[in-house]
């Protein structure tokens, strides 16, 4: 199985071929049969995959193929450059590809129920696959190129899903059709991917390769200069924040909303949008050793995460809120995987997308119950109509606002365990403001939904039903996960002293943390990062400490390509306070988890304050004034960019396009006007008499041959 | 003038003349395609006698080539003739001067 | 003898070439038939030539296949005989001619003066036998030979749209 | 004498016996075509010029000499003459490669029985053929009567047509012989008859479809489209009369032979017994000949059967035929013949 891991991105694409040429032909019901189909077979083929890589023993839990050379590129500066069209599948990627193709193959389930009154399911469901085919590429690509394609195809996927229902509008304020919703996508992403592949071709030119193994192990061999990796780190970064929508740019995301809600869920919210933390972490080679690329992915994400999610608290439109949520919880990843805990952050990133596509099928089935309407200021008391979806949107309501024991509460109080640990004091606290908003409008958002009394029309409420059975088991499913998902990242101290954290030993091998140093580092929580300045000298005794509980698997486990003798120095470093530093960190660490879930905790109680009775929050609104309509208005940053970039470049487009229109233009009409004057003086040769024309060619050939004979 | 490679060269050359002759001079479509069939002949017999000369078979298989070129064009040919004869009613190539300006 | 029959033979086809050509013929089926005859007497040549094989595919084919096919097309319409050349375009009848004529003369003078073998060698065993050609046609004329077939595949269908009154 | 005088003597000989031989048949035909239509048809047929009326066919011969010879006033002349004349040519041309006897010693020399012994006989026998239609082609054409051009017409069409599956199907035997040395392929069939092309050689299919294509080629019934009296009065020879058209007539009858002889030569095993007998030399020889006059009788025989048993065909059934079955056909049966061939199960 582990050498058919070429066959998983194909799988889909069997799916694209059958529906895209007889889709037309095909039943609803047979087009859809095939598609899950093909990606059912994807996910049974990844599973088998991942056992077998999980038999493997831990040191070379790394399996790759090569399905032949892609790109020869010749020799550049002297060594010999090649790019194969590679897989691999590690640990990481592993893990993403379970993510991907499981939460995948119940969003494909569950589109067979929610696309049941849709016209042209083929188009829809050949996009679905070719996008489950584009990020298993992405996913299990061994070189950066290959993984660019998969960056790539999930962008197209994206933009066409976004615009499926091309024909109709979209968003009243800013006036968007949904085709212009996929566009404006599309074009945020491009200027992404742009910087994406400036950086990776920078690596290429520095490197001479693009396989990310060998990177790691260049990059550790240290040949290039600290600030090369940090602007090629900046760059790929950049190129993430467009694909996982980050400051500054996120304006897309929200529009990606036009699309039809299942896409939402598996594009926006589950996989696509969060390639980019995938990335930095596939990366972390790179990015462990460019430390101030690392401070801004990890501000940036820390912003965000704070940003999106007060945007969060006035969006009114329903996959809205779960859009600026998206966001900021993309922000918590990118942080945690800035403070060097990229395990956090992939552990964050699969629990996200249990319980976020989750609320996305939750939201899909309430709007599917209700025909289309998206506003919430229109719904309310569903819960009595839709107890499944209530009951599932409320666990992930919970699970995202970080209640113990669900998924988030986990995943959440890891990152913002790492962030304190390893002194990044203000990200923490960031992240800790967010995780109240986030609570407070996830909430709000419940209530309002499911919750009081039902504002829309008498007649809606007639007709409101519960989604099929197609719908609420995936939505069962994810439930279940986003429930015990978290488990397998239960951190130490609440397993008391147990060491259980599943997730770090199964990631460890793959990632480099900062400073190179000992990888089950991130055990407790990015003090992976600490035990790196252990081995610096200037480090904070309990992150060795814990640091070095881990030594010797790491010793046993030795996966890591680079920091070996590092490791051996942070062993070093650590010996002498390992025993105060051990319950002291303990300690510490379950004063934060309280803090956050009394966090949470408030959030809720706060929103649901504000929003049981009626009336309050327009109250609070009018009293907020400024804020509430800076809030209601997204901060004006569309504005912003449409008076900054999209019209100047507009009004460079018009004068172009004038010079294009009088200069080419005037110069191609020359030329044809002069060849109509010539073919005026030619076509007197044109009789239209057949013989006339065989004569001059005889006697061009009479003349040929004299010339031939005599000469 | 004895039988050799000369005298069949030259009387190949006779041939293609002639075959030339009734391009320029036939009106009939079909006498034109007939005409081109003695061009076509006339270098066939030049390649037989050229093959014959080095004693080499290639020449001969041109000729095989080019007796099938004639045959696709005769039957190519002569569809157009017969379209051309349903729409103008005669295949006099003189009455075809459509294409001009 | 072989001259002999090279005289007869060349007699025979210029003959019937000239008929063909000619413009004081305008019966096109006598024309027709005449080339039929050019036809028949090249094979003769071929057959001077020892080029048994080609002889024979020149008798089948031409005057087998493609001739009966031009008689047919010719019977079929029924076309009359051909009209005198028009006066318009004299030059058509003095320029055509003289190229014609100093197109033969030139590749004459060349032959002569190119002073080629006036004899023919002995030619080598089993030349022009259908095996020889048959050897040279599949192992290295073998694409060629492809493609012509293909390119009478295609013949074959234009001729059939372009024939046909509806499809 | 010199080899060449006693080659030019000898070919002269064999000629003279050859078309002497052809012609006494064409003759005996007529009276057996005649006998046995009278016999399917529970009728007599001639029987009163001579015993069981065998010198039938002598009187219609003077009868034929004696009638006045009419040629239409439109009557394009000098083809109208030369039409019999094309059509007899090439049918005589063709039986030349049909070996009829195996070498035979005389003199000291050694003599095969058939009259030229070409590389490419079996071409040459297909171009003769194919020359065949020009005789029809200008009789219908010259006469300048409709029911002449339609008939010069119909025969040009099917001859192109049913060419092709004559052809094919006789690629089929020349995979199996490995030569178109019509000797060579008789002598590859000797033994006992079931190394005979048609069974030997797998070409069960092939020679039926030679056969049937043959029928057509020589415009007998059940493709006697040409000269359909019910339609064209007599078709391309309407217009003849006294020995022009006896001339036709007995090119028919001709070309019906050489087609025996070759389906003969080519799928059952020429002039061969069939079974080895222990003999050799001139008792052989004639007994061979005679096997070979035997077989292509018997095939005469079944020219007479099926005219007078099979109703002639539409013209688009006929082209149908052609095209769409024996063409097919004849195609399969080479892929096959080609397959056995390259797997060494057969030649």
């Amino acid at each position: 199985m582990l050498r058919l891991i070429g066959l998983i991105p194909l799988l889909p694409v069997a799916g694209v071929v059958i529906n895209g040429l007889f889709g037309r032909r095909l039943s609803r019901r047979a087009v859809g049969l095939v598609a899950c189909a093909a990606v059912g077979a994807a996910l049974a083929l990844s599973i088998g995959a991942v056992v077998q890589l999980a038999a493997l023993p831990e040191g070379e839990r790394s399996f790759e193929v090569s399905l032949g050379s892609w790109l020869p590129l010749g020799s550049i500066d002297g060594r010999e450059v090649g790019i194969d069209w590679g897989f691999a599948l590690d640990p990481l990627s592993a893990l993403l590809l379970l993510v991907v193709t499981g939460v995948g193959f119940l969003i494909h389930v569950y589109s067979v129920g929610y696309m049941a009154h849709e016209p042209d399911v083929a188009r829809f469901f050949v996009y679905m696959n070719l996008f489950m085919a584009m990020m298993c590429t992405l996913v299990l690509a061994s070189n950066l190129a290959v993984l660019f394609v998969g960056w790539e195809g999930v962008g197209l996927c994206s933009y066409l899903l976004i615009g499926f229902f091309y024909d109709r509008p979209f968003d009243e304020r800013t006036g968007l059709s949904c085709a212009d919703a996929g566009r404006k996508a599309f074009i945020v992403n491009r200027i992404g991917d742009l910087a994406f592949l400036i950086g990776m071709l920078y690596l290429l030119l520095e490197f001479g390769t693009l396989h990310i193994g060998e990177l790691g192990r260049a990059i550790g061999a240290g040949h290039a200069s600290e600030a090369f990796l940090t602007g090629a780190g900046l760059l790929l970064f950049f190129g993430a924040c467009g694909k996982s929508a980050q400051i500054p740019l996120y304006v897309w995301l929200p529009d990606a909303m036009a699309g039809p809600t299942p896409v939402s869920a598996l594009i926006h919210a589950a996989t696509m949008v969060t390639a980019g933390v995938y990335m930095v972490c596939r990366m972390s080679a790179l990015y462990s050793a460019a430390p101030e690329a690392l401070a801004v992915v990890a501000s940036v994400g820390a912003l965000t995460a704070l940003y999106a999610a007060t945007m969060g608290l006035t969006a009114t439109d329903i996959k809205k809120v779960l859009a600026y949520s998206t966001v900021s919880q993309l922000g918590y990843m990118f942080a945690a995987a800035g403070v060097g805990a990229y395990t956090a952050a992939m552990f964050h990133l699969m629990t996200h997308a249990f319980f976020k596509a989750l609320l996305f099928l939750g939201a899909g089935s309430v709007i599917h119950a209700l025909h289309g309407e998206q506003d919430i200021e229109r719904m309310g008391g569903l819960r009595s109509k839709l107890p499944r979806t209530f009951w599932t949107f409320g666990t992930a309501t919970l699970a995202i606002a970080g209640i113990f024991p669900l998924a988030g509460f986990f995943s959440k109080d890891e990152i913002l365990w790492s962030a304190w640990s390893t002194g990044h004091r203000a990200v923490w606290g960031l992240l800790l403001l967010a995780a109240i908003v986030t609570a407070f409008y996830m909430t709000r958002l419940a209530w309002l939904v499911f919750c009081g009394e039902f504002r829309g029309s008498a007649a809606t409420w007639g007709r409101v039903h519960e989604s099929p059975a197609s719908m609420t088991v995936p939505l069962a499913l994810l439930a279940l996960l986003s429930i015990g998902g978290g488990w397998i990242g239960i951190p130490k101290v609440l397993a008391a002293g147990a060491d259980i954290n599943v997730v770090h030993h199964w990631l460890a091998p793959a990632i480099t943390p900062v400073g190179g140093a000992a990888v089950h580092g991130a055990a407790q929580g990015g003090s992976a990062g600490s035990a790196g300045r252990g081995e610096h000298g200037a480090g904070d005794e309990f992150g060795a400490g814990t640091g070095f509980d881990e030594e010797g698997e790491f010793g046993s486990g030795g996966a890591s390509g680079t920091g070996g003798e590092r490791g051996a120095a942070g062993e070093f470093g650590a010996e002498g306070a390992h025993a105060v530093g051990a319950e002291h960190g303990a300690a510490e660490e379950l004063a934060l988890i309280a803090l956050a879930l009394v966090a949470a905790v408030a959030g809720i109680l706060l929103a649901l304050a504000i929003y049981r009775r009626a009336g309050v929050a327009q109250r609070l609104a009018r009293q907020s004034g400024p804020v509430y309509t800076l809030l209601r208005n997204l901060y004006w940053v569309d504005e912003l960019y449409d008076a900054a970039i999209v019209q100047p470049f507009y009004r460079i487009s018009r004068i172009s396009g004038a010079f294009d229109r009088w200069v080419v233009d005037g110069l191609v009409n020359a030329a044809g006007v002069g060849a109509e004057i010539t073919g005026h003086v030619v076509k007197l040769f044109q009789t239209g008499f057949v013989r006339n024309y065989a004569l001059m060619f005889l006697l061009g050939a009479v003349a040929i041959l004299y010339y031939l004979a005599t000469v | 003038m004895a039988f050799g490679p000369q005298s069949v060269l030259a009387v190949s050359a006779v041939l293609f003349a002639l075959g030339v002759l009734g391009v320029l001079l036939r009106r009939g479509a079909i006498l034109i395609l007939m005409s081109v069939e003695i061009m076509l002949n006339a270098a066939n017999l030049a390649f037989v006698s050229f093959a014959r000369q080095h004693d080499h078979a290639e020449g001969q298989i041109y000729v095989f080539f080019v007796i099938t070129l004639a045959a696709a064009e005769a039957a190519v040919g002569l569809a157009i003739v017969i379209a051309l004869f349903r729409l103008r009613g005669s295949t006099d190539v003189d009455e075809l001067s459509l294409l001009k300006w | 003898m072989q001259t002999l029959a090279f005289f007869v033979l060349t007699v025979l086809a210029v003959g019937s070439a000239a008929v063909v050509v000619g413009p004081w013929v305008k019966n096109q089926v006598l024309c027709a038939l005449a080339l039929a005859f050019n036809l028949v007497s090249l094979a003769g040549f071929f057959f001077l030539l020892d080029a048994q094989f080609i002889a024979f595919l020149q008798v089948i084919v031409y005057a087998g296949a493609i001739m009966v096919l031009i008689l047919f097309v010719l019977m079929l319409l029924n076309v009359q005989d051909e009209r005198r050349l028009a006066a318009a375009r004299p030059f058509q009848r003095w320029l055509g001619p003289a190229a014609a004529v100093a197109f033969a003369l030139i590749v004459v003078a060349a032959v002569r003066s190119g002073g080629g073998a006036l004899r023919y060698p002995q030619p080598s065993a089993g030349y022009g036998t259908v095996r020889a050609l048959g050897l040279e046609l599949f192992t290295r004329f073998f694409y060629p030979f492809e493609a012509i077939s293909l390119l009478l595949v295609v013949a074959m269908i234009g001729a059939v749209l372009l024939a046909k009154r509806r499809l | 004498m010199s080899d060449l005088t006693f080659d030019l003597i000898g070919s002269a000989t064999k000629i003279l016996v050859v078309v002497n031989g052809l012609m006494a048949t064409v003759a005996g035909m007529t009276w057996v075509e005649r006998r046995l239509s009278g016999v399917m048809q529970f009728r007599w047929g001639p029987n009163r010029v001579g015993w069981f009326g065998l010198l039938q066919p002598i009187a219609d011969g003077i009868k034929f000499a004696w009638k006045e010879d009419v040629t239409p006033a439109e009557a394009y002349k000098p083809l109208h003459t030369l039409a019999p004349a094309l059509a007899m040519i090439p049918a005589l041309c063709a039986f030349a490669v049909v070996p009829f006897g195996p070498p035979i010693e005389l003199f000291g020399r050694a003599i095969d029985l058939v009259i030229v012994d070409l590389d490419g006989g079996i071409l040459f026998a297909l171009a003769a053929s194919s020359l065949g239609v020009y005789g029809i082609v200008c009789a219908g054409w010259s006469s300048r009567s409709k029911y002449a051009l339609i008939g010069g017409l119909r025969s040009s069409a099917q001859m192109v047509s049913y060419e092709l599956a004559l052809a094919l199907s006789l690629i089929g035997v020349l995979l199996v012989s490995g030569t178109l040395r019509p000797t060579e392929i008789v002598e590859r069939q000797a033994g006992w008859f079931w190394n005979w092309n048609v069974f030997g050689g797998w070409q069960l299919l092939g020679f039926l479809i030679f056969v049937v294509a043959g029928y057509a080629e020589t415009n007998r019934l059940p493709f006697d489209m040409p000269e359909a009296e019910s339609e064209l009065v007599a078709g391309y020879h309407t217009e003849y009369s006294s020995m022009k058209f006896s001339m036709f007539f007995m090119a028919e009858y001709v070309n019906m032979i050489t087609a025996s002889g070759l389906a003969v030569t080519l799928f059952l095993g020429g002039y061969q017994l069939g079974v080895p007998l222990p003999l050799d030399g001139w008792p052989l020889a004639l007994l061979q000949v005679g096997a070979f006059a035997a077989k292509v009788g018997l095939f005469l025989v079944l020219f007479v059967w099926v005219r007078w048993t099979l109703p002639r065909f539409r013209y688009d059934q006929l082209m149908n035929l052609g095209w769409k079955r024996l063409f097919p056909l004849a195609l399969a049966n080479l892929m096959l013949t080609a397959g056995l061939v390259a797997f060494d199960v057969i030649g």
